[in-house]
């Protein structure tokens, strides 16, 4: 094998008293895929963000082409040929996409900006990743998932020749992450070394040509070609096999909870939604990324009333023209976006927990601080949210610690109609299946589950039935007997024999 | 707690050099009258904590505090209305004030900076029109109204509490209690932080981003009727000018992050406090007085800087401990 | 005021180790205090006495926090020009019962202040009317400027212009709106501009006048500042001498402009003797003399005018006196 | 440029009424003496515009007017010092305090309002210390240096452009051109909006912030200098006493925002224009001025608020006309 391109050893870190990182190695190789998994706060994101010059290591060195090197700035890790993306979007949302993709490497002539040459290469990059979208539009206008495209598109303008990934695919649909996962195999056969990581274990199993484990700060172990299974990573990933991954069971369906009747949402007038939702149903909404999956829950929560049409909660007709009234009808709405919808990120893991819940036990207008404390005490263990403490600020821990948190915050509620919007976004594979048991355990208990998800996997494996979105429209519903991964596909890419199937 | 320590500390700093450097100081006289002035600036920064804390800004306050200050003695000395009508037009006046640029920020979206400039502006130039630029005072007469910000309550011997001293601390407890008790002190700091999770956690943002201008506003009607009855009389033209400016440095000394979500009433009293002791000082300790600015400019950036280094100092230790404590374990 | 003569009994058998202090208090920052200040600082000097200038420069209740304050330090006489003399009565008689309290500049007639040193603004005003009446014997149109309106002094020193001009009896107490228009005796006054002490706003005040007036006769700048400003704006619009300027107080701008014949002339105060005479009669009324008070308790010093034929001995007087105090 | 038709709007709309209502208004004179006037301002304006860009705020500007206004006639005529000396000094003078300003922020990340609100503080009392408060001016001299003021280009008969105008030009040019054209000034939208985002790219955020605090006391540096040019004389008490108002005001009128990420050299002259235009409106229509700031506070806000519901309308009939469309087809 040829000598690595990158490699990290013996890296410790700390903040304030947590010791992300013990001592972590790692060689990066010219022409593989090397796939970090481990669970949620294993310290992944923060070992890249070290070989990326976004943090410094408290000690261990750096290794590039043989050389120590001390990686102080992004800037000198591009000058060394490593760019990272990050977990979470780091865009500027006031400048267009070519800005962006471009951004702090500029091409220039004496600090003139070539607005030409941004404009051309944006498209080119913007073509490989399958992005359609001008490089004159505002970032601020895109979606989630166009704007991780537009992060992906930045990185591979680089040319590095160590492209690290950190959860790349969480706000992708299937569509859009199998473009990506070709243009990975494309830039590993010229040679580039890339770092992957994911919680899509499937997606690595495909994928990687080795796996490194991450546990608790440390290298748990190291997996090669033939021996990467989704057993032997979960085992060194939690110490234990894992049983039986999706936990799902076919309910007794009760009463319709949800009727949705002639729905315009305001990102998509021109389109008219309808369903139901039964009492202890859990329905997958799919769809390719812009299809409106995100507008239809904001809609139903309120947060962007509907221009037009009727919902009717338990039989009752509901006005949705704020959270607060969704909520006083019983829906709860676990978005997203959790950095920008979700949470308060320098807030504590109590106050989060608590806020969606606060109106329902005060006294007076006075907070109720025993209850509060309950809550926590009950949510913590529940959901196995890994935190300092009760009071530790949400921004200091891991993705998949935080999105329980939000899960929890609205779980507090008890909802009878719960939307979760991508709800396993940045996952682990033990919170993932947490997550799924809270799921179930509510649909048990005759609530009506509807959740948006990117992961096909994912729907198929929690769905009692599903609804396919194709350009603001639905384009099909599914039961769980049909359902295929082909027949998900077909409808989210809109054949139109089913487009008229469907009611408008 | 810990946020306001630095700024405690520096408070008590300059108290103790002063009372070095100056025998008056701590004289009853002098305690008295800084409490005063304390406690009417407090009132101030209180008010516009709340907006801050939202992550707004209001600079229209020291134009009510004018707007306020000259229609209470415009309305009871020149157009003779019975008292508690008066009062009664002020109290709305502020509060209809602080509704207006409430909705058309939540409303219209119009940035807070730009509604409560034009405030500023307007405000000022309503009272200079209705009194025709003339001063307004009660003269000699309202004697007793005007216990309510000149009186004082023996206390200890020889030491009297300033009144306006009661109205602070009734506004204080209230405040703090409302902001740390309640749930919409909670949905306030929670909105701040975030306006956009606040909405999607059904907090009802654009009716508490209402309520914290309405606070403020009104506070600022409050602390308009205290300073006029403390001055006895009001020009329309510099009354109350640049108080915005002094409560919004006070609320943000006092730990208030102009970005939103974070803020303690105990500090913003804090912070007032300081400012108005630093302007004692200079009178007290100077025989020139026209530096008097440049003085508490420098304290303050000295203090916040000093703070600043302090916590790093104390953070790269903490650090270093934690290092030291995991490699011996 | 008993407290104040109970002390003062006290340390002056003593032998005077403990010297008097006394503080003269403006109504605001301005070059016209400077020269008072030189005035008090003279006098401190000449009578062996300490004495110090404060200026608030944030109005009524900067003011009333300097005095506070002044008491907490034990002040043994202050003299105070009122911003606003109706409505301070209190904080004089207040300060009154701790210290020997003048006023001077502006009076406070309701209040207990031993003495009132200055000149009438109205009869001032009346003077610098007189001027603008020799400088267009034949009439024409007027416009005022001046800093604000709100302070008493500034009323009445407007109000004399305009009473002058319209040949008006004397009366202080009337008050002609700012925006009316007012014609009388060959004299049309179109307005009174003011600009808060914004010198730029100053400068803009004069120069949209001029756009606005194109045959404007004659100008009249009231605080100090005003006339250098309008004399920019004339000469920037090449009307220099074709549009007459009255002056009030004596900026330096003013003095060169009256000898190069741009300005017509100027009313002067005596700022320096309000702080001179102020520091000593207080220093006597300390000492245990009261004889400096008279009956009608008011110390006059009269305005002057100044024009061309005086003006250069008028600037020699100001340059000694404040030459002389630093 | 769409973001700025409103406030244009606005701006044609307030000259045509002023033309229709006053016969001076279209004068040369007064156009001369509007244009000057605005481009004063327009400078102070671009410079917050920068720091305003990065998601800032300048409160110092008005205090660094007055410095720079009452040190250079100070240097030249009571020190005595050689022109090019003086200049060099007031420049090193203000480009320094926007170092101090932007390293106090980024080294010691003390928050922006409170570093600029003790540099408003300081440096007037630093003017008013050196001055002892008296007013220092060029009396009759330096009448050359002045022309770069005061000074008249022919450019059409009748009609000459002030002086101000060209350096406006100038500086937005460069301004323009920068922000648009350079990848500095990319860098510093991007760090406006969103730092971290900027940060990870490898922008050097700190030293951009750092550079637009220059830019702004510069800029307010240069501006001071032309102020005290044109008017000839400078109080320290109260010369360009709320300067940072108006100019953080014109260029949030631009399209400025405050959280940063956004604005226009194009508005924010539009900006800084219409707020001089309205003054003189004022002088010119009325025969009082002592609401003058009631009527801008007004004029500012009915324009905001009306801009605001236009585009109201416009996206109702935008999404209006889908609706039928799609229900029509
Ligand atoms: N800035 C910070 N301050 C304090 N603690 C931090 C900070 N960043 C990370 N941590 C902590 O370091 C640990 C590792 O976090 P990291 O983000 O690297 O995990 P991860 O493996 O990427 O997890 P995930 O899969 O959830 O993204 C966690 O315990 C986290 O709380
Ligand atoms: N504010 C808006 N105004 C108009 N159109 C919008 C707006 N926001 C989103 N859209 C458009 O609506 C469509 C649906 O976006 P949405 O975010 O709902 O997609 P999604 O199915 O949830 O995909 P994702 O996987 O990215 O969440 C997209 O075409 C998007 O461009
Ligand atoms: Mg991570
Ligand atoms: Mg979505």
């Amino acid at each position: 094998m040829a000598s690595p391109l990158l490699e990290a050893r013996q890296i410790s870190k700390s903040f304030a008293g947590v010791r992300a990182l013990k001592g972590v190695s790692l060689s990066v190789y010219p022409g593989e895929v090397l796939a970090v998994v481990g669970e949620n706060g294993a310290g992944k994101s923060t070992l890249m963000k070290i070989l990326a010059g976004v943090q410094r290591p408290d000690s261990g060195e750096l290794v590039v082409d043989g050389a120590v090197r001390t990686i102080g700035s992004v800037q000198e890790a591009l000058r060394f040929g490593i760019a990272l993306i990050h977990q979470e979007l780091n865009l500027a949302e006031t400048l267009d996409v070519g800005a962006n993709i471009f951004l702090g490497r500029e091409p220039h002539r004496c600090g003139w900006v070539d607005a030409v040459r941004i404009e051309t290469e944006a498209r080119i990059v913007l073509e490989r990743v399958g992005l359609s979208v001008e490089p004159g539009a505002l970032v601020g206008d895109l979606t989630i998932g166009q704007q991780q495209l537009v992060e992906i598109a930045k990185a591979l303008s680089v040319n590095a020749r160590v492209l690290i990934m950190d959860e790349p695919t969480s706000s992708l649909s299937d569509h859009e992450a199998k473009v990506l996962l070709r243009l990975i195999r494309e830039l590993r056969s010229k040679g580039t070394g890339i770092v992957y990581i994911s919680h899509r274990l499937g997606e690595v199993q495909g994928l990687a040509d080795r796996v490194e484990v991450l546990r608790d700060g440390d290298n748990a172990g190291r997996l090669l070609r033939e021996e990467i299974s989704h057993g032997a990573m979960v085992q060194l990933m939690v110490g234990r096999a894992l049983a039986q991954f999706y936990p799902h069971e076919p309910h007794e369906t009760g009463e319709v909870v949800l009727d949705v009747v002639g729905l315009r949402t305001r990102a998509n007038p021109g389109k008219v939604v309808d369903f139901q939702l039964r009492a202890g149903e859990i329905v997958g909404l799919a769809g390719l990324v812009g299809a409106g999956r995100s507008e239809l829950l904001d809609a139903l929560f309120g947060v962007v009333p509907a221009l037009q049409g009727t919902v009717r909660v338990s039989g009752e007709l509901v006005e949705l023209r704020s959270p607060r009234m969704a909520m006083d009808a019983g829906i709860a709405l676990v978005p997203e976006d959790r950095k920008h919808q979700g949470l308060f990120l320098e807030m504590g893991v109590r106050e989060n927990l608590s806020i969606a819940s606060l109106h329902r036990e005060q006294t007076g207008g006075f907070l109720n601080r025993a209850k509060e404390r309950a809550l926590c005490e009950e949510m913590m263990p529940a959901l196995r949210i890994k935190a300092a403490g009760v009071e530790q600020p949400v921004q200091f821990l891991s993705g998949g610690n935080q999105q329980k948190v939000v899960i929890g915050k609205w779980l507090a509620t008890r909802p009878g109609v719960f939307l979760l919007d991508e709800p396993t976004r940045g996952v682990d594979i033990g919170a993932k299946q947490e997550i799924y048991r809270l799921m179930e355990e509510l649909a048990a208990n005759g609530a009506a589950v509807l959740f948006v998800s990117s992961d096909l996997e994912e729907i198929l494996g929690m769905s009692d039935r599903v609804l396919v979105l194709h350009e603001g429209r639905l384009s099909g519903e599914l039961l769980r007997k049909d359902l295929s991964e082909e027949a998900v596909m077909r409808l989210a890419t809109a054949a139109h024999t089913e487009v008229a199937a469907s009611s408008i | 707690m810990k946020k306001n320590l630095g700024i405690f500390g520096l408070l008590v700093v300059v108290c103790v050099v002063t009372a070095l450097l100056s025998d008056s100081f701590l004289s009853a006289y002098n305690v008295e009258n800084v409490l005063r002035r304390s406690a009417l600036f407090g009132i101030l920064s209180i008010g516009v904590g709340f907006v801050i804390i939202t992550g707004g800004i209001d600079l229209s306050l020291g134009s009510v505090v004018c707007l306020v200050g000259c229609a209470l003695p415009w309305l009871l000395t020149v157009q003779h209305w019975p008292l508690p009508l008066a009062l009664l037009a002020v109290a709305a006046v502020s509060l209809g004030i602080g509704l207006f640029h409430g909705l058309l920020i939540t409303k219209l979206r119009i940035q807070p900076f730009i509604v409560t400039l034009c405030g500023l502006l307007l405000y000022r130039g309503v009272a200079r029109g209705f009194t025709a630029d003339q001063t307004v005072g009660f003269g000699t007469e309202f004697k007793t109204l005007r216990l309510l910000s000149t009186g004082k309550v023996p206390f200890l011997p020889g030491f009297d509490l300033p009144a306006p001293l009661f109205f602070l601390a009734l506004v204080a407890i209230l405040a703090a209690l409302f902001l740390n008790r309640t749930i919409f002190g909670r949905y306030l700091l929670a909105l701040g932080r975030n306006p956009q999770a606040a909405t999607y956690s059904g907090i009802p943002t654009q009716r508490m981003t209402v309520l914290a201008y309405v606070i403020s506003s009104g506070l600022a009607g409050l602390g308009g009727v205290l300073f006029v009855l403390d001055v006895n009389s009001a020009q329309p033209v510099d009354f109350g000018n640049f108080y915005e400016l002094y409560a919004i440095a006070a609320a943000v000394l006092g730990g208030c992050s102009l970005r939103g979500g974070e803020g303690s009433i105990v500090g913003i009293l804090i912070g007032a406090t300081l400012m108005q002791v630093l302007r004692n000082t200079i009178t007290l300790v100077t025989t020139r007085n026209n530096v008097e600015f440049a003085i508490i400019g420098a304290v303050i950036l000295v203090g916040v800087v000093a703070d600043e280094l302090a916590r790093r100092v104390a953070a790269r230790r903490r650090a270093a401990r934690v290092l030291l404590s995991s490699s011996a374990g | 005021n008993k407290p104040a003569s109970t002390e003062g009994g006290t340390s002056s058998p003593s032998g005077g180790e403990k010297s008097k202090k006394i503080a003269f208090v403006t109504n605001g920052v301005a070059s016209f205090w400077t020269i008072a200040a030189a005035g008090v600082k003279a006098a401190a000097r000449d009578l062996k006495i300490d004495a110090q200038t404060l200026m608030p420069a944030e109005g009524i209740s900067d003011q009333k926090r300097m005095v506070e304050d002044l008491l907490t330090r034990g002040i043994d006489g202050i003299a105070l020009s009122p911003i606003d003399p109706a409505n301070q009565t209190e904080l004089i008689n207040m300060a009154a019962k701790k210290a020997k309290v003048i006023t001077h500049d502006s009076d406070a007639p309701k209040s207990e202040r031993l003495l009132y040193i200055g000149m009438d603004n109205y009869k001032a005003g009346r003077m610098c009317g007189e001027l603008v009446r020799e400088a267009m014997p034949a009439g024409g149109t007027v416009m005022i400027f001046i800093g604000r309106l709100e302070q008493d002094n500034a009323k009445r020193r407007r109000q004399g212009v305009i009473d002058a001009l319209l040949g008006r009896p004397e009366d202080s107490s009337r008050f002609d709106e700012t925006s009316a228009v007012l014609e009388g005796k060959g004299f049309k006054i179109l307005g009174t501009l003011t600009d808060q002490f914004d010198r730029a706003k100053g400068k803009a005040n004069a120069e949209d006048a001029l756009a606005k007036y194109p045959d404007l006769g004659c100008m009249v700048g009231l605080f100090a500042y005003n006339p250098p400003l309008i004399l920019e704006a004339l000469s920037q619009s090449n009307k220099l001498g074709k549009v007459k300027l009255v002056a009030f107080d004596e900026d330096d701008a003013t003095l060169d402009g009256i000898e190069k014949g741009s300005v017509f002339g100027t009313v002067v105060q005596d700022p320096y003797m309000y702080g001179y005479k102020s520091v000593e009669v207080l220093s006597g009324l300390l000492s245990g003399k009261p004889e400096a008070v008279g009956a009608d308790k008011f110390l006059d010093i009269p305005a002057r005018k100044i024009l061309k034929e005086n003006v250069v001995a008028f600037r020699t007087e100001l340059k000694t006196r404040l030459g002389a105090a630093q």
